[in-house]
């Protein structure tokens, strides 16, 4: 028989204003096994913590009920609060009387009485309640970061100069990602690869750091602390500890039509290819898909030129096993499919680019040498039409809900550059809004307007023309002065919004993390846990988790790599006590539970039962509880209610659904 | 000696209904079992044996003893009301009288029973002879004469009529208030529907079954018996003997939580079932076989130890159609029986 | 009938098993038990015919815990069952001789007025016959073997054992109806007909356990129907509810492990047909998840231990 | 059995997941998203954690609806939990059906912890469904209706 404390919070005005918390004291203490209720403006503050620990020593309370805001808010706080008074953090439930009661309902006798009924629920269940241990677990002192742009740089320098190792696993050949195919970068002007190709040499050379480029990560299993990860080693063709990287491979790789993923396919490579002159490791790959000796076997030209024999034609694709304390994940974006925005004429007219591919023409290394060219003609543009907010801030399901964050910034960068290089090439800009909310953002974009002579104009276009010479023709409006416009143009270029990376979807179901509905991952609290996943153990990194620029990103980085290594600097972790156990006198041994297990936590043994003095050999099932997660997929399977899920046993549901029902 | 056309049956019901609970045969969903008589309720009196025994108009499957409520932190205890008004369980076969004779030892025995004392008081039970015994049937061998069922008032279907016979206050009592309906007659037609059903039972292949070996001696002599183990074997350790079974009158008692309190209620139990009589250490039976034991030797051997020699079988024989497993209560009879001890 | 003795006879004889189970004589032609034998006189009182509807695969359960083998007699739809039951280590494979045994369909003694049954011709094994004649205390009459069958064997699932050592007996094919025509009648009625249908049925529920007990997927060593796990051990029978709660219940317990082997309609001493519930799920799976049939293959996923990423929604069809 | 009561209130019992749907409640709380106070949550780690049984005992007691919210299928916290409860709910849902009891008694849906509003308008439309069709009658327990 438990004795039981209630304690009802007002949250300020935020329950007191809708729920009668004196009602809810009186009613709680009518309650069976209720020993003390009392209700305070703050049960979170200390004062109120206080009141708690009084009440425990004073009444001798084993068990506490504590109405308040959501336990996702506070029930750390409260269990916490309950350990330092001396009682089994599990003995603490949380009726939810805030998010789920005042702050939705309006009516005062209303809102008192649901309040009642979730306290009654929250008691009835703490009657069941049993204390709980939580276990240990050990950690392995090594990260893991997806991706190699400068999220994933950022946080594997960050967590590797704190003394911990760190790999990161990179799709593509190179580490660098985004960043590295970006010319300039806003507001400073900086050229990326003069402040990135720093940070990747650092990576590569440091002595916690391991890349795994041209890899994936292929499954993971374990849980914090214990990761298991499966990293697929595509196979390169070039043996990376042979090759010097002096480039004659792709000099005589005759093979030269596949488009360079690169360069935002706007040129192409070669088969055998390194992505970028900088990339690391400066170890070209075969693309398989385009190589004619692995097509076809014949040709081996790259081998023949190659003086240190690093080209094997017979690579397989390998699988490396790798033990990690903590994941983070750094996925990156990549600009949305503009297939259903026929509108711009981005798929009849080359000279439609995306702000991307123009990041790719500016830059030196691109397809055009740096020129600002035409694709379809090679001419200088005299005319040049930015579009703002391609689908982003859209309210149909052809674009994204979301501001894309970047795009006002980037915009302004690319007509100041090019105002700035070539002053005889006219730049208008058509927007909904601009956004500049960052250190010295708005001094850079009034800089394009005032100092630059950029044109900007607030309205939307409507259609994109190509016209017979070769021009297009923008249609749009200018919402200030009212009025349609039709404008000449020779280069249209569109600020497309950004998504995740679609291979995010994959690597989150691997991880068990959760995604929002524009495939961005869920952070575990939106303004307090930012960069961590709601999965223990699993971090964010730059934009997989929302769109953000480059400082951004390395902040986050740098907050993701914090809290890894405030992980991987624990020896041991507890673990949920909230597992399932089985009771071996019920058990059939039928299997069932294992068959539906996620994390492999279910084994079965031959055991010698003594059934109440009955003794028998039995098969029965037996519970790991440090891989348990406490999903409760067994229990349901369990047709002899043999298996349990402590803090959420069946007796303990049964009991809230009752006292919610009578 | 009354009598009452067929035909107008119906009426009678209605008439009995009028002012008293009924319980008759009632066909539903195939099969027939007592129930209270309702207007354009599919009366049975054919079949010979209903599914269950009537045993439930007095012991009732589940029944409500007391209820417990706590409301505003206090606590009200408010016991189950006792029958009050009279109720006619009609169409009683003569064994199924005689499993009301076995329950009254149990429940009207010290301490007695109040809710069974008082629908003994209020309940008038009009019985019904037998004219189609089946193959199943022994109640001879307790002693018990199908075509004289005992009871308050005893009843025959013959040609076109039922007949009818008071044969305690309670049946002229009630006799007088239908009298309406009613008709004197003589004895002939049931003198000639009891030989029938005589020369019936004379053919039953139960006839000559024997309870030699049986009874008070046997609780020492049987319990130890090698017997048990053959024969229990096949028992699925189901409750469908018990719950059928006119006298089996074993109860559990449990508490049905209404939110704010508890209903205590009582329901039968079987000595079969492996959480019957459960402790907290366990239970006292560990075994299938000692539950199977248990339940024979209690009918069989400690019931009339303890009760002047009545046996707690009247020989129904629904365990002996119904047993899944086609084990039953004759077998353990005869294997007694041929075998000795 | 005596070449299965016979060879149970050598069996035993042999010491390749330690006892035999299969079904005993009764009082009657059609009370055939269940029973264990443990030598050649008790053989004597073997008998295999028409009436021998007892399912036997779940008495391995505790057979397999015993010295030596078993030599157990097994119908092409036990077998199922003791798939089932070996796929989820409830029985030991390697404790069972089996003898598969022809089966022409099985009989429902009820259908044949049991209680005035004195004597059945024509339900031996294997030579019954198309009419049972059957000897009543109220005379004889002549009935077809067909109109006598279990309703299961109407809807036989066909005559191959699906596990045996050796067969013995030849089978006759008895299926004659869709296996889930019933539902199917069931589900196209009103909500308010099927809840007036079930509540008929149920309504006469004793609560016995008989369908619990013989059913072998049923094969807790504890019923939750019996244990305080749930607060649901309350064996009362007040009101409309807990019947449907303990049927249901049983079923959604069952289902991708009920072989549909049809005990619990045999057995209930109501008549209630309760392979309706196992049959819903059955026809359900098949429908949702693709055809399983369980007992078949002991590696194959359960559907209910299983799924698929595209897996309809709950309540797919609803109005 | 419709009532045509105005003032009765449905009992409604609400099985969240810890990880989605209960988060989405909390964001439909803090965004103020309205709906019926008949609405009761139970929280549990994940809808794989809901038994059948659970779903009974509700109507037993008196509940008038039964709803379960899990993560969208493919986000499960535990990667497959709601996969099995989405068989086990469509096998149960459909008994019920067989068995008379009226549909729009349960229900299932998937409530990420980002659809507050989602979760506000799940739950009064299915309010507003329960509310047409009245008091359960036909799955509940007698006993505890005195």
């Amino acid at each position: 028989m438990q004795k039981i404390g209630v304690f009802v919070c007002h949250c300020g005005s935020n329950i007191a204003a809708t729920v009668d918390v004196k009602k809810v004291v009186e009613m709680a203490a009518k309650e069976q096994g209720v020993f003390h209720a009392e209700d305070y403006p703050y049960m979170c503050s200390e004062a109120g913590q206080s009141r708690i620990a009084a009440a425990v020593k004073e009444k001798g309370l084993t068990g506490i009920v504590v109405c308040s805001c959501s336990p996702r808010m506070h029930e750390a706080t409260f269990r916490k609060a309950a350990e330092r008074a001396g009682i089994n953090p599990y003995m603490v439930e949380i009726a939810n009387i805030r998010e789920h009661c005042s702050w939705i309902h309006k009516d005062m006798t209303e809102a008192t009485e649901k309040a009642v009924i979730l306290m009654r629920a929250a008691v009835a269940k703490v009657h069941l309640n049993a204390p709980l241990m939580a276990g240990e677990s050990r950690v392995t002192k090594r990260a893991l970061v997806i991706g190699g742009g400068i999220a994933g740089i950022q946080t594997a320098i960050d967590i590797a100069d704190a003394g911990y190792k760190v790999d990161i696993v990179e799709k593509t050949p190179s580490i660098g990602g985004r960043m590295s195919q970006l010319d300039k970068t806003f507001p400073t002007l900086d050229c990326s690869a003069c402040i990135l190709t720093p940070k990747m040499v650092e990576a590569a050379s440091h002595e916690n750091i391991t890349i795994h480029t041209w890899s994936e990560v292929e499954k993971v299993s374990g849980f914090v602390g214990n990761f298991t990860v499966d990293i697929r080693k595509k196979a390169r063709y070039v043996n990376m500890d042979k090759c010097t990287g002096c480039g004659v491979c792709q000099e005589k790789c005759p093979s030269k039509k596949p488009l360079n993923e690169f360069n935002r396919g706007l040129n192409t490579r070669t088969a055998i290819y390194t992505p970028f002159a900088q990339a690391i490791p400066n170890v070209p790959v075969i693309d398989a898909n385009s190589c004619i000796k692995l097509k076809t076997g014949k040709c081996g030209i790259c081998e023949k030129f190659c003086q240190v024999g690093a080209i094997d034609y017979t690579q397989k694709d390998e699988i490396i096993t790798e033990q990690y304390g903590a994941i983070v994940v750094a996925t990156g974006f990549d600009t949305i499919k503009l297939d259903k925005y026929g509108e711009y004429a981005y798929n009849e007219s080359k000279d439609v680019i995306t702000s991307l591919e123009l990041e790719r023409i500016m830059n030196a290394a691109g397809p055009t040498k740096g020129h600002l060219e035409r694709l379809s003609d090679g001419k200088a543009p005299k005319e040049i039409v930015f579009i703002q907010c391609v689908g982003s801030r859209c309210s149909d399901d052809r674009g994204k809900p979301y501001c894309s964050k970047i795009c006002c910034m980037y915009t302004a960068k690319h007509a100041m550059l090019i105002r700035d290089k070539y002053p005889d090439t006219n730049v208008t800009v058509f927007y909904i809004d601009v956004r500049t909310p960052g250190k010295n953002f708005d001094e850079f974009y009034r800089r394009a307007v005032e100092d630059y002579g950029v044109h900007y104009i607030k309205g939307q276009v409507g259609k994109v023309m190509p016209q017979a010479d070769g021009s297009l023709l923008v249609q749009g409006v200018d919402l200030l002065d009212n009025k349609q416009i039709l404008k000449k143009a020779d280069m249209v270029v569109l600020a497309t919004a950004i998504e995740p990376n679609p291979d995010v979807r994959k690597i989150a179901t691997m991880l068990t993390a959760s995604i929002d509905t524009n495939n961005f991952l869920t952070e575990a609290h939106p303004k307090l846990r930012p960069v961590e996943s709601p999965t223990a153990g699993v971090f964010l990194s730059g934009v997989c988790q929302g769109p953000k620029d480059i400082p951004e990103t390395v902040a986050q980085a740098g907050a993701a790599a914090v809290k890894v290594i405030g992980l991987l600097a624990k020896d041991k972790l507890k673990t949920n006590p909230c597992t399932a156990k089985s009771d071996e006198l019920l058990c059939n041994g039928c299997s069932q539970c294992a068959n539906v297990c996620p994390y492999g936590a279910i084994t079965y043994e031959e055991k010698l039962i003594n059934d109440h003095g009955i003794r028998r050999t039995s098969r029965v099932a037996v519970v790991n509880g440090a891989l348990c997660q406490g999903c409760g997929a067994c229990t349901v399977t369990c047709p002899s209610g043999a298996m349990d899920l402590q803090g959420f046993s069946n007796r303990q549901i049964l009991a809230e659904v009752d006292a919610i029902c009578r | 000696m009354y009598r009452i056309a067929k035909a107008n049956l119906n009426a009678l019901y209605a008439a009995i209904a009028a002012s008293k609970e009924l319980y008759l045969p009632v066909r539903s969903a195939g099969k027939t079992n007592f129930a209270a008589w309702t207007e354009g309720a599919e009366v049975d009196l054919d079949t010979l044996k209903t599914v269950r025994s009537p045993k439930d108009a007095f012991f009732p499957q589940s029944e409500n003893l007391y209820t417990c409520d706590r409301t505003d932190g206090k606590i009200s205890i408010t016991p189950e009301a006792l029958q009050e008004k009279p109720f006619v369980v009609f169409g009683m076969k003569a064994c199924d009288v005689r499993g009301v004779a076995v329950l009254d030892k149990v429940f009207l025995s010290e301490p007695v029973d109040s809710y069974y004392a008082a629908r003994r008081e209020k309940g008038i039970i009009v019985s019904l002879a037998c004219s189609r015994p089946a193959v199943s049937c022994f109640c001879q061998t307790f002693g018990i004469d199908c075509a004289a069922p005992e009871g308050d008032v005893a009843t025959w279907m013959a040609g076109e009529y039922l007949y009818w016979l008071p044969q305690s206050e309670k049946g002229e009592a009630l006799t007088a208030e239908l009298a309406a309906l009613l008709e004197e007659t003589d004895d002939a037609a049931v003198a000639e529907e009891k030989a029938s059903i005589a020369a019936i039972c004379d053919r039953l292949p139960l006839k000559g079954l024997s309870l030699e070996n049986w009874g008070a001696a046997a609780a020492d002599k049987n319990f130890d018996s090698p017997l048990w183990e053959q024969l229990y074997k096949p028992c699925l350790a189901c409750g469908t003997c018990t719950f059928v079974c006119p006298t089996c009158q074993c109860y559990d008692i449990k508490d049905y939580s209404t939110g704010t309190g508890v209903q205590r209620f009582r329901c039968w139990d079987s000595c079969m079932y492996s959480d019957f009589t459960m402790m907290a250490h366990g239970n006292n039976r560990t075994s299938q076989l000692q539950r199977f034991r248990q339940r024979f030797m209690h009918k069989l051997a400690y019931f009339p130890a303890n009760n002047d020699g009545m046996f707690s079988c009247v020989g129904c024989g629904r365990c002996v159609d119904k047993c899944p497993s086609h084990l039953n209560i004759v077998k353990v009879i005869k294997a007694f029986g041929k075998e000795g001890v | 009938m005596q070449e299965l003795i016979h060879r149970a006879k050598s069996l035993l004889e042999s010491g390749e098993v330690s006892r035999v189970l299969g079904w005993k004589k009764g009082e009657n032609v059609f009370d055939v038990e269940p029973a264990f034998f443990a030598t050649a006189e008790e053989l004597e009182n073997f008998v295999y015919n028409g009436f021998c509807g007892a399912n036997l695969s779940k008495y391995m359960i505790e057979a397999s815990t015993w010295e030596g083998k078993t030599l157990v007699f097994l119908k092409p739809c036990d077998t199922y069952s003791f798939n089932q039951l070996c796929k989820e280590h409830r029985i030991d494979r390697e404790k069972a001789y089996i003898i598969g045994v022809g089966c022409k369909g099985k009989l429902k003694a009820e259908k044949l007025g049991a209680e005035n049954i004195l004597d059945v011709q024509g339900a031996g094994y294997p030579d019954c016959s198309d009419t049972l004649k059957v000897t009543t205390l109220y005379g004889e009459q002549e009935v077809a073997y067909k109109d006598a069958m279990l309703e299961r064997c109407h809807v036989c699932k066909g005559k191959e054992h699906q596990v045996y050592d050796e067969l013995i007996g030849e089978s006759v094919d008895t299926c004659d109806a869709d296996r889930f025509a019933e539902v199917a009648k069931i589900e196209a009625m009103s909500p308010e007909e099927k809840f007036a249908f079930f509540q008929a049925e149920l309504s006469k529920c004793i609560r016995c356990n008989a369908c619990r007990n013989v059913c072998p997927a049923c094969s807790c060593r504890k019923c939750i129907f019996d244990s305080t796990k749930f607060d649901s051990n309350q064996k009362a029978n007040t009101t409309s509810f807990e019947e449907k709660m303990f049927h249901i219940i049983r079923a959604f317990h069952v289902a991708g492990r009920c072989t549909d082997c049809g005990e619990c309609s045999r057995v209930c001493p109501q008549g209630i047909p309760l392979h309706l519930f196992n049959r819903k799920f059955i026809k359900d799976i098949n429908n949702l998840y693709g055809e399983y049939q369980a007992g078949v293959d002991i590696d194959a996923k359960a559907p209910l231990t299983s799924f698929r990423t595209d897996d309809a929604e709950p309540g797919v069809g609803r109005g | 059995m419709p009532v045509n009561n105005e003032n009765w209130k449905p009992t409604i019992v609400a099985f969240c997941c810890n990880w989605c749907s209960y988060a989405g409640a909390d964001l439909a709380g803090s965004s103020r998203l309205a709906y019926p106070a008949d609405v009761k949550i139970i929280k549990v780690p994940c809808s794989c954690r809901v038994n059948p049984m659970f779903i009974l005992r509700a109507f037993e007691k008196g509940a008038d609806g039964v709803i379960l919210c899990g993560c969208h299928p493919g986000d499960c916290h535990y990667s497959t939990g709601n996969y099995y409860a989405r068989r086990r709910m469509t096998l149960l849902f459909s008994m019920l059906d067989y068995l008379g009891i009226e549909e729009g008694r349960t229900r299932v849906e998937w409530v990420s912890a980002a659809e507050g509003v989602k979760f506000s308008e799940t739950m009064n439309s299915f309010v507003e469904k329960v509310r047409t069709l009245g008091p359960s009658v036909r799955l509940g327990d007698l006993r505890c209706k005195n």
